[in-house]
């Protein structure tokens, strides 16, 4: 019955939560195999139902609520689903493990990483204590963690984000599982350390012929790592296929929107195409319109002639770290450390660089959301830095900022109208409510979103369309300057494309300027005209966005630029 | 990049509702679903209605006749719950006794929200030598021993309802301006708050309008809590003296006679207290259950 | 960890500032003329006048406040206007029958609800669980009065089961007199430790390092027993060490039905005699304890929480 | 750290009380007190609970025969009666020879020193000292030639306790002589209370504050110990003088089995165990047990002890309690501050109030029937007391306080103000308030009520605050003098006369009254007294409260009276009796 080339063979599974709202089909009917010492990539956005199929061969869902209504998982051509919890618990960790997107949730704070790998050795293969420990060594030194010997006695919160995946990694393959079920290992982490990562999975799975199941929203990584795809969406497999078969010739509309959405450091379109150009809301392919596709971006040159809107001028922001018994504060982070830097009218600044570099302090403290420690901040000739309250909040007019997170930057208890009606409040724009209703509404069609929406509150709508919402509230002043803060990081590819073509679209219609700050550099690229590269809070090289990618000058640049995943499979790049 | 294409992950259902539905009445939705909470609730309306009708003088109008000739009846026909020293009707007192409790623990909890609720934002949102403050001055009230603090108060200002009321809000406020004050510092670096300090509202705008609302469902919450604590505190500070006038009747007063009551075999005070005091500390209790999973779906107890 | 510690005992030094001067406030500042008081009820104006002098009333106020803080510090709080006795020894003594009770009692307390709740938390959701909840709910839905009240008049009264009251100050001869208050103790601590500890317990289980320990086999004892009780050993050895000085104070309702001679009986006294001295102190040392307590829980915490042992 | 914490923990567990309790000896007696004990200093002896322990440990000069009623004084450390001058102002008394204080470590040798003259004088001279906060000085103020210029001196550190006063003299060791400034009638009765104790000075000096725990006399009994909150205990003193128990007593004495023991040296029991019970069901179920011997009834314990017709049920009887009734000197009364602006200057609203109080609910109610209406402020069975004697308004009748009400312009309490009623908080306290509140209530007069702690109570009679109190006077001695006094305008607030009654014609009375010897003269003008109290109304008297004590048959020899400070000595507990009845429990 079962293939002998299949170690996992999911079979018709079907998955359901029960919610305040009703039944919620979270996996539809799905089935896929996953070949022995094979790598297969599971790739769906937000709600696709990847990780809890991921969970579901774990039996982890959580029941209630959730509960697997039919299907088999055959682990070897026995149904893991029809063990009981205790032969289910000899497989967990032993035959099938598993690492999560979240290391530092997910491992126990209270106890060492050396005591918790040990833990899986002593449970499945009854090692002693001390065996166990000698054997956890040996897996840390495996799997790269510097200086094991002293990192075996630590605690999960004095490792770094990328050694605790390690750690989680090692807890897994401790007993060498056949399956090793990866759920957004590297989501969490920066790209090189992702890519550290990527590359240590690849190399256990070699050295012990494991199959990895590997879960990601993120097609460039699936390219490095995967061999077969398996894509998700809203609870259904809608393709499945070699990684090669994917990438180059993907069949349905969805994948092929997939891989076209996602900004490439190769190429230099105008606009990115967006799921919706190549599937209806049905799911039903429709014809792309291929002009469009090929606009590429202009070379829009950048010269010192051009109009400099605002100078940052050595601008420094260091918190306290540490402090003295009396209040008195012994030592500082450097969050921004002396950065002068020119953003040009009408034209986009891209901020790049890893977390922690100071990119999002430094945008909020060109908005003074936090006072700089020292420098200035010229805009368009005025330093705000010296400006009163009353002067500063003139000010605010011209210059918006839209944030990541676009689930916590709405306020949660004022309807969309309110949002937006407010900013005119404060500044006394449009005469009377009905006036300025009519204004949002405006706001509202031109972010692309129905003014009928007016009375709604930001928790009804999706991610994207708050978004829109936050641009549209930034908007709402007619400022000439927004600063975009990770604004598009939180949301699914799909919708990421749609944000940044309204981004640019509305530059291009408001003569705005913007300074895009992210950590992708692919999505800065896409968007920028000139880019600068943050590091420890400083900014160690600004090019023009073309330049930057083709000729790196600085090592850090060049680390990063080598880290981000091609997007193709390997072989083929 | 059509509206078709933003609104293809949107339920159609959702599309067609034109009023949008805040999260309070989300919450109250899920409120309305809760049997438990409901049938708290309704225990609760119907202890208002009583209190109501009672200080209106609609109910229970016997509860200060006395009849020297039939005092310490036990339960029967004429006095369901039986009858006290001076011949009142046990039930009728223990009625009115609601009235006491709802006023005690409706100002007494209400003072500590208010003061919490002040104190914390001030706290929380400023931060810096006011936060120090605050949080050293909670801190020390704090560590002083509740009941001390209540028996120092009253001898203080001299025993009575108000003071009770007075005294009960003056010294439960802290729990209160804590979690208000860390729910301030979380939201004070909310993007929400940010991007309304980008649009260039000022403090009280950021406060008022954007905080306080976010926040506001942990005053419910704790109101509610806190009324629960100050009812059970009214008998407690009547066992030491320290509650309402003598011959207001109130269920504290009420224990603390059974002290010299039982002895004589007289339960019916004790039990008649008890029995009206259970039934609204625990409607109440199920009913802040209810309303924390509503209001605050994180903080559910799964 | 020393210099957290050092820096946790510095933090003291503010809130003791703060505790004096709120009961100096209270009792010194607002709270009457204490020489009449002290000097009894037909005091002419010359004991009085003397009583002020003794009392050190008629110094500057400050100068008062120092004298309070010296007294806290010498352990020499003057004498009781009821008793007449030393204060200082009245809280000496009080101190082990407060404990005969309180003590076994919050000891059981724990050991009873601590794996119950456990079993509940495990158990989330079932019928059980949600019976547990309703009764603990009910339980403290009646008031401790209630309790004390009720339980002396039913085991002692009716079923003569125990000693009404008393207290016998030798060893073996205490437990007769202590046992009904420790039982008593451990009945009206059951309700609320029990949804306090299920928080805590469900709290956990809900992190990620269970799903994570439950990826690796784990079975649900152990991961009871280990991951979660470990983890939720910071929370409740925060509530058992600021319980401790509650429990040195000793129950004001118990101990005083029960004529138990413990702190808990002397404060209930003392406010039925106004009697301020006592109040006082007992005030100002309740509040160092507490103090000093949520410094050993503190560092407690520090020494079970990893994170915290960077400091 | 949490093992260090715990070795402390539980080392001061062990060490506060390792001191283990003794074997509590059958010929004993077990007393339960209501309030608890403070201080055993003679000079500090100003609560119940003192009053009632002090007496066996300190003596006094002269003591109340044990039997003989009304009240009479008789010799106790003094070896007779004293002898006066003619003009009744120089006392002479002598005392016993051969007294020995108790042994105590503040004497040589530990061994107890003779009593001797000085050692009285020292214990007065304390009572006037303020230093040593006693509220005994009234006994002696102003009554004693030179005591209260060198208590002024002494205050002013003028005088020492070395420096001699005209009026109190020692010709040698065993004569005391006291010359009074003006004729003081009740000389002999303070010298009865414990205040007049003699105490060594070495045990003073020795024991400095802590002399209050450290009590040393000559009584019959000693000091033990003292568990605080807890009991006294006190052990049959080896050196007693030896008082004897008197060989005559009334008539129904030799028939009440009281005269059993006539002559025979005191005391008859071994230990005397004072339990502190504050709480009245506790005492009262101990009582039961057997585990007390005597004991009152709690109001709330009355009815299922004693039948109606004021008589032990039949189920007590046969478990071997005996009930002894008897009188109280004192009164319990609704004072009223005349200083008030509207209480104290409308005698017709007083009255009013004062027909408006029905007393016999609260006699069943409160009392159990122990108690008789009162209508004057002078107690039964004390000089002035005239059972015929009715004051108008006692007699219930809503229709008259109405129309009393009317005439003090107030028709149906319309007009006036709330009165304020302060009570000393306790449940009974309460109960009081809310009755008075409800019978008040009847005319129209509203009430507010206003509970405080006994101190706070006293704080506010004190500064004039309450408008009518509820408050009751126990006699100190016989005499309806310490009555009066609660009356006397000098002696308004901060004075005992709480109620501000300033009439001069009753000071007048008073003045001379308390220059006349006993006798019919003195008699009528207390009742004069009396006279102008019932037509002024400071005071609505309530009850004269009865006593009813409660024993098991096993003890022996009793013969109650409140006023009577020392009856331990007397009582005898018979152990056969004791063993067959506690069987019966």
């Amino acid at each position: 019955m079962a293939d002998k080339n299949n170690i996992i063979e999911v079979r018709n599974l079907s998955v359901e939560f029960r919610t305040d709202e009703g039944t919620v089909r979270a996996v539809k009917n799905i089935s896929f195999n996953i070949p022995r010492g094979k790598t297969v990539g599971l790739v769906g956005e937000s709600g696709s139902g990847k990780s809890v199929t991921s969970l579901a061969a774990m039996r982890l869902i959580p029941n209630p609520p959730g509960k697997i209504t039919s299907g088999e998982i055959l682990l070897d051509g026995k149904d893991l689903l029809k063990l009981t919890e205790g032969q289910m618990r000899d497989i967990r960790g032993n035959q099938i493990s598993m690492i999560f997107q979240e290391p530092m949730t997910s491992l126990n704070p209270v106890f060492t990483v050396g005591d918790q790998i040990a833990e899986t050795l002593m449970l499945h293969q009854k090692l002693s204590k001390t065996a166990a420990l000698a054997k956890s060594l040996d897996l840390m030194t495996q799997v790269g963690i510097p200086n094991p010997s002293e990192r075996i006695k630590s605690y999960p919160h004095e490792l770094s984000g990328g050694q605790r995946q390690r750690v989680m990694i090692a807890m897994a393959i401790a007993c060498e599982p056949d399956v090793l079920i990866a759920d957004e290992p590297t989501t969490a982490l920066d790209v090189t350390i992702q890519k550290q990562i990527l590359d240590l999975l690849a190399d256990l799975q070699k050295k012990y012929q494991m199959s990895i199941l590997f879960i990601t929203h993120d097609l460039g990584v699936i390219a490095d790592i995967a061999d077969e795809v398996v894509v998700m969406y809203r609870g259904d497999i809608v393709e499945k296929g070699t990684t090669e078969q994917i990438f180059t010739k993907p069949q349905h509309p969805y994948t092929k929107g997939l891989l076209a959405c996602r900004p490439s450091l190769d190429s230099n379109p105008r606009r990115l195409p967006v799921v919706s150009d190549f599937m209806n809301a049905e799911g039903q392919e429709r014809p792309l319109d291929v002009t469009v596709m090929k606009q590429q971006k202009q070379n829009r040159v950048v010269s010192d002639a051009q109009t400099t809107l605002l100078q940052i001028q050595n601008v420094k922001k260091h918190f306290p770290l540490k402090k003295g018994f009396f209040g008195g504060v012994q030592s500082w982070v450097k969050a921004v450390d002396d950065v002068t830097l020119n953003v040009r009218k009408g034209r986009t600044l891209g901020l790049v660089g890893e977390s922690g570099c100071g990119k999002t302090t430094l945008g909020r403290t060109i908005l003074r959301l936090i006072e700089p420690t020292a420098g200035s901040i010229i805009y368009n000739g005025t330093d705000i830095t010296k400006l009163d309250r009353e002067a500063m909040r003139a000010m605010r007019r011209k210059m918006q900022i839209i944030f990541q997170d676009p689930y916590a930057s709405l306020n949660p208890r004022m309807t969309v109208g309110a949002a937006l009606m407010e900013p005119m409040i404060i500044h006394n724009l449009g005469n009377g409510r009905n006036e300025r209703l009519e204004m949002a509404g405006e706001l509202m069609k031109r972010v692309g979103l129905d003014r009928a929406m007016l009375n709604r509150y930001p928790h009804e709508f999706s991610g994207g369309q708050r978004q829109r919402i936050c641009i549209a509230r930034a908007l709402a002043v007619k400022p000439e300057f927004i600063i975009c803060d990770e604004s598009v990081s939180a949301l699914d590819v799909s919708i990421q494309a749609q944000i940044l073509n309204l981004l640019l679209d509305l530059q291009e219609e408001m003569h705005l300027t913007y300074v895009f700050i992210s950590h992708d550099l692919a999505v800065v690229k896409f968007i920028s005209d000139e880019v600068a590269v943050m590091y420890n809070g400083k900014v160690v090289e600004m090019n023009d966005a073309v330049g930057i990618y083709e000729a790196p000058q600085h090592d850090y640049t060049k680390k990063l630029l080598s880290a981000i995943p091609k997007g193709m499979p390997k072989h083929l790049s | 990049m059509s509206t078709v294409a933003t609104q293809n992950f949107v339920p159609v259902a959702e599309l067609k509702a034109a009023k949008g539905r805040s999260l309070w009445q989300d919450a109250f939705r899920r409120l309305r679903h809760e049997k438990v909470a409901m049938i708290s609730l309704a225990i609760i309306i119907a202890y208002l209605v009583m209190a109501a009708l009672c200080a209106a003088g609609l109910l229970f109008t016997n509860y200060n006749v006395t009849d020297h000739g039939a005092a310490y009846l036990p339960p029967g026909a004429g006095h369901w719950m039986g009858t006290d020293i001076f011949g009142r009707d046990v039930m009728a007192r223990a009625a009115h006794g609601t009235i006491t409790s709802l006023i005690v623990g409706f100002f007494g909890a209400a003072l500590a929200v208010v003061i919490g609720t002040v104190m914390g934002a001030i706290s929380g949102y400023f931060g810096g030598v006011i936060d120090e403050l605050i949080v050293w001055f909670y801190t020390t009230v704090d560590t002083i021993p509740y009941i001390l603090l209540v028996v120092a108060f009253s001898f203080v200002v001299g025993p009575g309802l108000s003071t009770l009321c007075l005294a009960i809000g003056l010294t439960s406020w802290i729990g209160h301006c804590r979690i208000v004050r860390s729910e301030f510092m979380k939201h004070r670096d909310r993007e929400y708050v940010h991007g309304a300090t980008a649009l260039g509202a000022g403090h009280a705008r950021r406060i008022f309008v954007h905080i306080l609302p976010n926040v506001f469902h942990l005053v419910l919450i704790n109101f509610s809590l806190g009324f629960v604590t100050a009812v059970k505190s009214e008998v407690i500070l009547s066992y030491l003296g320290l509650g309402v006038a003598a011959g207001t009747p109130s269920w504290g007063m009420m224990i603390s006679d059974a002290k010299l009551e039982l002895a004589r075999e007289v339960w019916w005070g004790l039990a008649a207290a008890t029995f009206f005091m259970f039934f609204l500390v625990l409607a109440f209790t199920l009913f802040n259950d209810a309303l924390r999973d509503a209001l605050d779906p994180k903080l559910k107890s799964r | 960890m020393l210099k957290f510690i050092l820096r946790r005992l510095l933090y003291m030094i503010p809130i003791f500032f703060g505790i004096t001067l709120v009961t100096f406030v209270l009792f010194n500042v607002a709270g009457g003329d204490p020489a009449a008081q002290a000097a009894g009820r037909y005091a002419t104006p010359d004991q009085i006048t003397v009583m002020r002098a003794e009392m050190g009333l008629n110094k500057p106020l400050l100068n008062q406040y120092f004298d309070l803080v010296t007294q806290l510090f010498t352990f020499d709080f003057g004498r009781s206007w009821s008793s007449k006795q030393q204060i200082s020894h009245l809280i000496t003594a009080g101190i082990g029958p407060s404990l005969t009770v309180t003590f076994p009692g919050f000891v059981i307390s724990l050991l009873i609800t601590i794996p119950l709740s456990l079993l509940v938390a495990h158990k989330r959701g079932t019928f059980f669980d949600k019976a547990t909840l309703v009764i603990c709910l009910a339980l403290t839905a009646i008031s401790s009065v209630v309790y004390v009240l009720a339980g002396q008049y039913f085991f002692a009264f009716r079923w003569g089961m125990f000693p009404i009251s008393g207290w016998d100050p030798s060893w073996d001869g205490r437990w007769q007199y202590a046992a009904l208050p420790i039982i008593i103790m451990v009945s009206l601590s059951l309700g609320s430790y029990i949804l306090f500890f299920r928080t805590v317990f469900l709290d956990e289980m809900y992190q990620d390092y269970v799903r994570t320990a439950r990826s690796k086999g784990l079975g649900n004892a152990k991961i009871l027993l280990k991951h979660v009780l470990r983890n939720a050993l910071v929370p409740i050895i925060t509530l058992v060490v600021l319980q401790v000085p509650f429990l040195i104070t000793g129950s004001l309702l118990t101990e005083s039905f029960f004529g138990i001679p413990g702190l808990g009986g002397l404060i209930y006294q003392a406010i039925q005699e106004a009697d301020f001295p006592v109040i006082k102190a007992m005030t100002i040392i309740s509040a160092v304890l507490y103090m000093v307590f949520q410094l050993i829980s503190d560092i407690l915490y520090a020494l079970v929480d990893p994170k915290i042992r960077l400091g | 750290m949490l093992t260090r914490f715990l070795v402390i923990f539980s080392a001061s567990l062990f060490l506060s009380y390792c001191t283990r309790g003794s074997k509590v000896s059958e010929n004993s007696i077990q007393f339960p007190m209501k309030m608890n004990l403070s201080s055993l200093d003679p000079a500090q002896a100003s609560n119940e609970a003192t009053n009632e322990v002090g007496p066996n440990i300190n003596e006094t000069l002269l003591q109340y025969n044990y039997l003989k009623r009304p009240l009479t004084v008789e010799p106790l450390l003094a070896a007779t009666m004293p002898t006066v001058s003619k003009d009744g102002l120089v006392h002479t008394f002598k005392i016993k020879p051969g007294v020995r204080f108790h042994d105590d470590a503040a004497f040589k040798d530990g061994k107890g020193r003779e009593l001797v003259a000085a050692d009285f004088i020292y214990a007065w001279k304390r009572l006037a000292d303020p230093k040593s906060k006693s509220e005994g000085w009234w006994i002696f103020d102003g009554k004693i030639k030179g005591f209260n210029e060198w208590r002024d001196k002494l205050t002013k550190g003028e005088a020492t306790y070395e420096t001699a006063i005209e009026g109190l003299q020692t010709p040698d060791d065993h004569t005391i002589v006291i010359t009074l400034s003006k004729p003081y009638y009740q000389l002999y009765y303070v010298l009865t209370m414990i205040y007049s104790s003699p105490v060594p000075k070495e045990a003073v000096d020795k024991y400095g504050a802590e002399f209050l725990n450290h009590p040393v006399g000559t009584g019959p009994f000693v000091f033990v110990n003292w568990i605080r909150g807890n009991k006294v205990v006190l052990k049959r003193n080896p050196t007693y003088h030896g008082s004897l128990y008197p060989s005559a007593g009334e008539p129904g004495d030799q028939e009440a089995g009281l005269l059993a023991d006539a002559g025979k040296p005191l005391p008859f029991v071994d230990e005397l165990i004072f339990h502190e019970v504050p709480e009245d069901q506790p005492r009262w179920l101990n009582m039961m047990r057997g585990n007390f011997d005597i004991s009152e009834i709690p109001k709330d314990s009355f009815d299922g002890a004693v039948g109606p017709d004021k008589e032990l049920k039949a189920d007590m009887k046969a478990k071997g309690f005996e009930l002894k009734k008897y009188k109280v000197q004192e009164v319990v009364y609704m004072g009223i501050n005349m200083d008030d602006p509207v209480l104290g200057k409308n005698r017709n609203l007083r009255t009013a109030l004062c027909y408006a109080y029905d007393q016999k609910t609260p006699i069943e109610r409160f009392y159990n029937g122990r108690a008789i209406v009162a209508h004057s402020m002078i107690g039964p069975d004390m000089d002035g007391y005239d059972e015929s004697f009715k004051l108008p308004c006692k007699e219930y009748s809503l229709e008259k306080a109405k129309e009393y009400l009317k005439k003090a312009g107030f028709p149906d309490g319309k007009g006036l103000e709330p009165i304020e009623y302060s009570f000393p908080t306790s449940a009974t306290g309460r109960q009081f308030g809310e009755y008075v509140q409800e019978q008040f209530g009847k005319i129209g007069v509203k009430t507010v009520l206003t509970g405080n702690s006994w101190p706070q109570f006293q704080d506010r009679l004190r500064n004039k605050k309450a408008q009518m109190f509820g408050i009751a006077w126990g006699a100190d001695y016989p005499d309806a003098e310490n009555m009066m006094q609660l009356l006397y305008g000098p002696n308004v607030s901060p004075g005992p006369n709480s109620a501000n009654f300033k009439n001069k014609e009753f000071d007048k009375l008073y003045e001379e009254a308390s220059k006349m010897p006993p006798g019919e003269a003195r008699t009528v003008a207390y009742k004069k007294m009396r006279d102008i109290f019932a037509a002024e109304l400071p005071w609505i008297p309530t009850v004269h409260r009865l006593g009813f004590q409660l024993s098991h048959g096993w003890v022996e020899n009793l013969k109650p009276n409140k006023t009577l400070p020392n009856p331990f000595k007397y009582m005898k507990v018979n152990l056969e009796k004791k063993k067959a009845l506690k069987a019966k429990l």
